[in-house]
């Protein structure tokens, strides 16, 4: 029963987002010591009024206490404020999320469009000299730091290209995209960071799809499939290719917590204001509420994405039977 | 690690025997030796990472006899020299000598990588071997929790605790590791949930083996060639990682010199010298490129089915 | 290999007359889960209330479609899976649910041969380490003792004592099914299971193993207990013959009975889908052809779990399950409706 | 005698491995009559199925280096790749061993038993999917239309090689390869789908190639049959004469190594002592003869050809060639 499967699998995840929940806080806790969140700016506060600010924000109390409010608050639709600046952590998070996932769907797209393709023909011609190309270009995919890869994009697409007069690429500014500026502008600034993202992308998957491929192509249903006279093209496309994409939609599903950690390099690199961003520079200033908000919708993540994945899984593999 | 010891061990002829005269005995490690060394470029790599290693170990005797400076030693005379005599790799922004900083630099990042594996592969381990061999409520528990290590956003665990402990190359190895051995665990356990079906460990249960004997003697010498891919490629994703965490200020911290915060710190002297840009780019970009041709290749000398 | 009679603690008020392992009313069931909280919502009858005799010195074969109970039955008789209810008794000692040292002891008196000989031997082992693991594990032999006796096992499955050092891969399936063979007698047991041990062989390896077997077993006085879905091998090896379907003994008999005057209609189709290497037999053979497929083991049909295929079976095989009654001379069939 | 369906002549298959070439197939020439069944039998790594692979040049990895396959006046050797699709699986289908590998998992039975009249006969989805549903019903799958719709692993392995047969003979070839058709299946289902093959052989005239080990199940359902050993044909000849007199030691020896079900005294069985040969390291002269009692000097240095022995088989023995009977040892 897919319905009974699926919240198994939900009350499942309710421990992991406890668990990660509490750990994130505790790390915090442990390492905020006295600091108070938003002090930096107010280099004038008295003790007195400093101390009023631990109990409005709630620090006065025990990390337990405070979490049990914060889960209350969460089971109401309320993620509290933010310590920093005082604006709903939900209206942070909506602004920046769409940004975030308007540049990892991209990269997403580009590298399934570019994987499957190169991994398919990695495995046709098994051994050549394409083949051969193709995994020294991916196994190199894997060794480029990505911010390294960043920057030096920068320094070709936008800093070289617009010293010499031609036409750049923007490296970053890409502020609000979805309010400020025509789609055009949007592309643009989206070229660059998308490149890097799917870069990766692309060497990851069309490795992987490659050794699915072969796996695949020594089956037993294949040589049915050739017995009964099919042209190889169909072969390949039609009984093996179905087969060798299954296993990659997991990997996509795992990819989504990506949406976060994974992005977040390339987010600092070419400014891109995404949620990675947001919760690298609020933990930085212990911004509690923002942090346990974007890790609450992280973890989230994570476990939709490997539910999807599943489900997914069960909708191409006519075996897999949830119960 | 683990590998070499018991490779030797494996291979000894048991006392007493006679060896057979036919063909000499050829073990598992000794077949995925052979196909290890016939691959060329895998063994290319492996003698790379190995030199680097050498050189990390030795940079303090390198620094003396080889590049005559210290890592930080600063020279404001000489600042953004070109390669040449006095700097064999130029020097940066404070003078100093690019090569040896690098030399000092593969101690810390290969440092950091080495450890990280090595933890995360030993607390993986013992976890991912613990929960596929009991199974039941165990294996729900311990698995559980490796779920939610897998889903703390990996980047706040670091900034928190790159905060929390003002890492040194052992205690950020400590924090990587923190989340990786989820990964290793999971790895583990999916191997031996896969060898436990097989029958020669009902056969050693059933001549009444203790559960550490199957363990220890069966299991991990069987699943021990998943672990030496896993800690290869291991050592090269580590080696990235540690670069974004410099990149992002929560690695180690200046002025002690580490590839990635070595970049971090050229990107602001860009157009001033390529160099000081280019060289720990490459020198990160040749060990993880490195680490990951040694890792698929000892995969393909392990499982010859799955060769590339 | 001579001294079979060291410290046996297993040993009360049994006498040789009595079976050396007795089975009565066993039941292996294994959960099924389902649902949010992943609840038992069933069970695989794997054996489902089964009772069985084993002499000291016999081989009673076991014969049964896959999925019928065969393996589970043999590997519960020596412990490697928790019986869920009923007895297992060896030399008279109720074992069904022994634990540590005492498992550990009865673990020197049974021993299992298996069916893949590919599987059966760890790949990272070699020989010599795979046939002395039992002696290192109850202490048996020690330094060049332990090699000696190595190599006094291997010579006598049949193999160049030399090989101790080899690995498993080298060897061809009968080979390293004769390894299997020496890891199992390695213990000194008195009782070994065979599960399916040749039907993973070659052709003509198979009669190979067969005789092998068959002068282990009246060199070192040995009782099997021998597993097959071949019923021609089984018999050529068997003194009495069980026949399970779905959990259940359908009929045992001694060997050369139940072939010429089977009993259970189930038993009878199983005969005759054997195929006899021999045209001139094989060509005036009448077949009873079974309809469909095995039930399921997690709803096995009321009454006779065999009616369901049962060329014979009648409205009352569906209310009762029948018992096994004796037709004489150690024959026992379960059939309300018996061929004659 | 009428011109043969399909006819072997002196097939040679190697396979390209570390420690050499295999021959796989060693000059390997047989003939198939319509309308008969004739069996292949031999042990694993004998060459048998790599012989059916080869009719239908799907040997990959191996090579076809020398002999022919006539068929309907055409060498399949040379024919091109576009040519022997059209052959594959609509003149000659196959089915294998393994009924729960070899159907493909992701798509409906349905749509795979009738991927053959769609692709060969240009047939529409509805057309083609009536026809295969009523070829599923008449291999014995009972409410075969509403079965159609199930996937392969919703089939037990009996009901899977029922559509595997079924979906060989939606286009009516007229040969079938079964390559060990009943090894993966229990002995009652096993007893079905010989049966099923027996009434297909009688229905639809289908000559058939039956691959096995199972010396029982050739028995039953060939009225010839081969009898290879490393690659080669060490005996043929009707089934009838070869198990009544076997004229290859190799024959001989494997019929008195095999328990009978209708033994009457328990007897000691007589093994073939020794192992198979390694294909890559083949003994001299005859490869059966390290494992031969009847072994003359000669076996070892030449190898034997396979020629008529007595009245209606041919073996290759230098023994029985010199007019030596095999008697028991």
């Amino acid at each position: 029963m897919l319905a009974k499967y699926i919240a198994r699998r939900l009350l499942a995840s309710v421990v992991v987002v406890l668990g990660v929940t509490l750990i994130t806080l505790l790390l915090m806790d442990r390492t905020r010591g006295a600091y108070v969140p938003g002090i930096d700016f107010n280099p004038s506060l008295r003790p007195e009024d400093i101390a009023r600010l631990r109990a409005d924000l709630g620090l006065d109390r025990p990390f337990y206490e405070w979490y049990l409010s914060w889960i209350w608050g969460v089971l109401h639709g309320d993620f509290g404020h933010s310590m920093i600046d005082g604006s709903t952590v939900m209206s942070h998070i909506v602004d920046r999320l769409p940004n975030t996932i308007e540049l990892t769907a991209t990269a997403i797209l580009i590298g399934m469009v570019v994987a499957v393709p190169v991994g398919v023909i990695g495995a046709l011609r098994r051994g050549s000299k394409t083949d051969h190309a193709l995994t020294v270009v991916s196994v190199a995919g894997f060794a480029v730091p990505q911010f390294w890869m960043g920057l030096m994009l920068i320094l070709i697409f936008s800093v070289t290209l617009e010293q010499h007069g031609l036409p750049w690429l923007p490296s970053s500014g890409a502020y609000s995209p979805f309010n400020g500026g025509d789609v055009l502008d949007r592309l643009q600034h989206l070229v660059l960071p998308a490149t890097v993202l799917s870069f990766f992308y692309v060497s990851t998957w069309s490795r992987f799809i490659r050794s699915s491929m072969l796996e695949v192509l020594s089956q037993d249903y294949i040589r049915t499939a050739r017995a009964k006279g099919m042209s190889e093209r169909r072969v390949v496309y039609l009984h093996g290719l179905r087969n060798a994409l299954i296993p990659l939609i997991t990997l996509i599903g795992l990819e989504l917590p990506g949406l976060v950690s994974g992005g977040l390099v390339v987010e600092v690199v070419f400014g891109w204001p995404g949620i990675g961003r947001l919760a690298f520079e609020r933990a930085l200033q212990y911004d509690y509420s923002t942090v346990m908000g974007v890790t609450f919708f992280a973890t989230l993540l994570v476990i939709a994405g490997n539910l999807l994945a599943d489900l997914l899984y069960g909708v191409l593999d006519p075996r897999i039977r949830y119960g | 690690m683990i590998g070499p010891s018991r490779v030797a061990e494996l291979d000894m002829p048991a006392a007493g025997i006679e060896t057979g005269t036919a063909r000499p005995a050829q073990s598992y490690w000794n077949e995925s030796w052979e196909r290890l060394r016939a691959n060329r470029i895998g063994i290319a790599a492996g003698i790379l990472i190995l030199i680097f290693a050498v050189i990390a170990v030795m940079a303090p005797l390198f620094s003396l006899i080889l590049t005559h400076y210290q890592p930080q030693t600063i020279n404001l005379d000489q600042t953004f020299m070109k390669p040449g005599s006095t700097h064999l790799l130029g020097s940066d922004e404070l003078g100093r000598d690019t090569l040896t900083r690098l030399i000092w630099g593969a101690r810390v990042s290969l440092g950091v990588a080495f450890l990280t594996v090595a933890m995360s592969l030993t607390l993986g381990t013992t976890v991912g071997m613990v929960a596929g061999y009991y199974g039941g409520w165990i294996d729900d528990v311990l698995m559980r929790l490796v779920d939610t290590v897998l889903a703390i956003p990996a980047i706040f665990l670091f900034i928190l605790m790159s905060i929390l402990f003002r890492p040194n190359a052992f205690t950020l190895a400590a924090i990587v590791a923190s989340v990786g051995w989820g990964s290793v665990a999971r790895l583990v356990r999916g191997e031996v949930l896969s060898v436990k079906q097989r029958d020669f460990i009902l056969a050693t249960r059933s001549i009444g083996a203790r559960d550490t004997r199957l363990m220890l003697r069966h299991l991990l010498p069987n699943v021990l060639p998943v672990l030496i891919v896993a800690a290869s490629l291991g050592v090269g994703q580590i080696i990235l990682i540690e670069a974004a965490l410099d990149f992002l200020g929560l690695g180690i911290q200046p002025p002690t010199p580490s590839w990635g915060n070595m970049l971090t710190n050229a990107q602001s002297y860009f157009f001033r010298s390529g160099f000081l840009v280019a060289l720990p780019g490459i020198a990160i970009f040749v060990t993880v490129l490195a680490s990951n041709m040694f890792g698929n290749a000892i995969r393909d000398a392990f499982d010859p089915r799955l060769k590339s | 290999m001579s001294d079979t009679a060291t410290a046996k603690h297993l040993t009360r008020a049994w006498t040789v007359n009595d079976p050396l392992v007795s089975v009565s009313d066993l039941k292996v069931w294994f959960p099924v889960a389902s649902g949010v909280l992943q609840r038992t919502v069933g069970h695989v009858h794997a054996v489902d209330g089964l009772d069985l005799d084993i002499m000291a010195g016999e081989t009673v074969g076991l014969v049964g479609e896959s999925g019928c109970g065969k393996s589970t039955l043999g590997r519960t008789v020596i412990r490697l899976i928790e019986p869920t209810a009923g007895t297992i008794r060896f030399r008279g000692e109720d074992i069904s649910h022994i634990r540590g040292g005492h498992l550990r002891g009865l673990r020197r008196e049974m021993a299992m041969i298996f069916q893949d000989p590919y599987a059966s031997l760890d790949p990272r082992q070699t020989v010599g380490d795979i046939i002395g693991e039992p002696i290192d594990v109850h202490g048996l032999a020690k330094g060049k003792e332990r090699q000696e006796r190595i190599r006094e096992l291997l010579r006598v499955v049949g193999m160049n004592p030399r090989f101790a050092d080899r690995y498993p891969h080298e060897f061809s399936g009968g080979q390293r099914q004769r390894i299997g063979i020496a890891r199992a007698l390695a213990v000194e047991p008195t009782f070994i299971v065979c599960d399916e041990p040749i039907s993973a062989l070659d052709v003509s390896i198979q009669a190979q193993i067969i005789n092998l077997l068959e002068n282990l077993q009246s060199k070192f006085k040995l009782t099997y207990l021998f597993i097959a879905h071949d019923l021609s091998v089984v018999k050529h090896i068997s003194n009495r013959i069980a026949v399970m379907y779905l959990g259940k003994i359908m009929e045992v008999a001694p060997a050369a009975q139940l072939y010429r005057r089977p009993r259970h209609p189930y038993t009878g189709s199983l005969l005759s889908a054997i195929p006899i290497p021999d045209p001139k037999v094989e060509l005036r053979r009448e077949r009873v052809l079974l309809q469909g497929d095995v039930a399921s083991p997690v709803n096995p049909p009321s009454g006779c779990r065999f009616r369901t295929r049962c060329p014979r079976a009648r409205e009352h095989c569906a209310e009762e399950v029948p018992p096994l009654e004796s037709y004489g001379d150690e024959h026992k069939a379960a059939c309300f409706y018996p061929l004659d | 005698m009428t011109q043969p369906l399909l006819e072997v002549q002196d097939l040679h298959t190697v396979f390209s491995t570390k420690e050499g070439t295999v021959k796989a197939v060693d000059g390997v020439s047989f003939e198939l009559h319509s309308g008969e069944t004739l069996g292949i039998v031999g042990e694993s790594g004998c060459g048998k199925s790599v012989t059916a692979m080869s009719i239908m040049r799907l040997q990959r990895p191996g090579r076809i280096v020398g002999g022919k396959v006539m068929f309907k006046g055409q060498d399949l050797t040379r024919i091109s790749e576009y040519e022997m699709r059209e052959i594959r699986g609509r003149e000659i289908a196959m089915i294998f061993q393994d009924p729960m590998t070899s159907l493909n998992p992701v798509y409906r039975v349905g749509w795979q038993v009738s991927e053959p009249t769609r692709l060969h006969n240009g047939w529409d989805a509805r057309k083609a999917l009536s026809s295969a549903v009523n070829m599923l019903g008449r291999v014995g799958i009972p409410s075969a239309s509403a079965r159609a719709r199930d996937y392969p692993h919703q089939f037990s392995g009996g009901m899977r090689q029922r559509a595997m047969i079924a979906m060989g003979l939606t286009t009516t070839p007229q040969v079938l390869i079964a390559d060990e058709p009943t090894t993966a299946l229990d002995v009652t289902i096993q007893a079905q789908i010989l049966d099923l093959l027996r009434d297909v052989n009688r229905e639809f005239g289908t000559a058939t190639i039956l691959i096995t080990h199972n010396l029982g199940v050739v028995a039953g359902m060939c009225q010839r049959l081969i009898v290879m050993y490393a690659g080669k044909v060490v005996e043929a000849g009707p089934t009838a004469d070869v198990f009544a007199n076997p004229k290859h030691p190799y024959t001989w020896s494997l019929l008195r190594s095999i328990p009978r079900l209708d033994a009457e005294r328990h007897e000691p069985l007589k093994p073939i002592e020794g192992l198979p040969p390694n294909l890559v390291d083949l003994p001299s002269g005859c490869a059966f003869h390290p494992r031969c009692v009847f072994r003359v000097e000669r076996c070892a240095r030449d190898v034997p050809a396979l020629i008529q022995v007595g009245g209606t088989q041919r073996a290759a023995c230098w023994v029985t060639q010199a007019g030596t009977e095999l008697k028991g040892v």
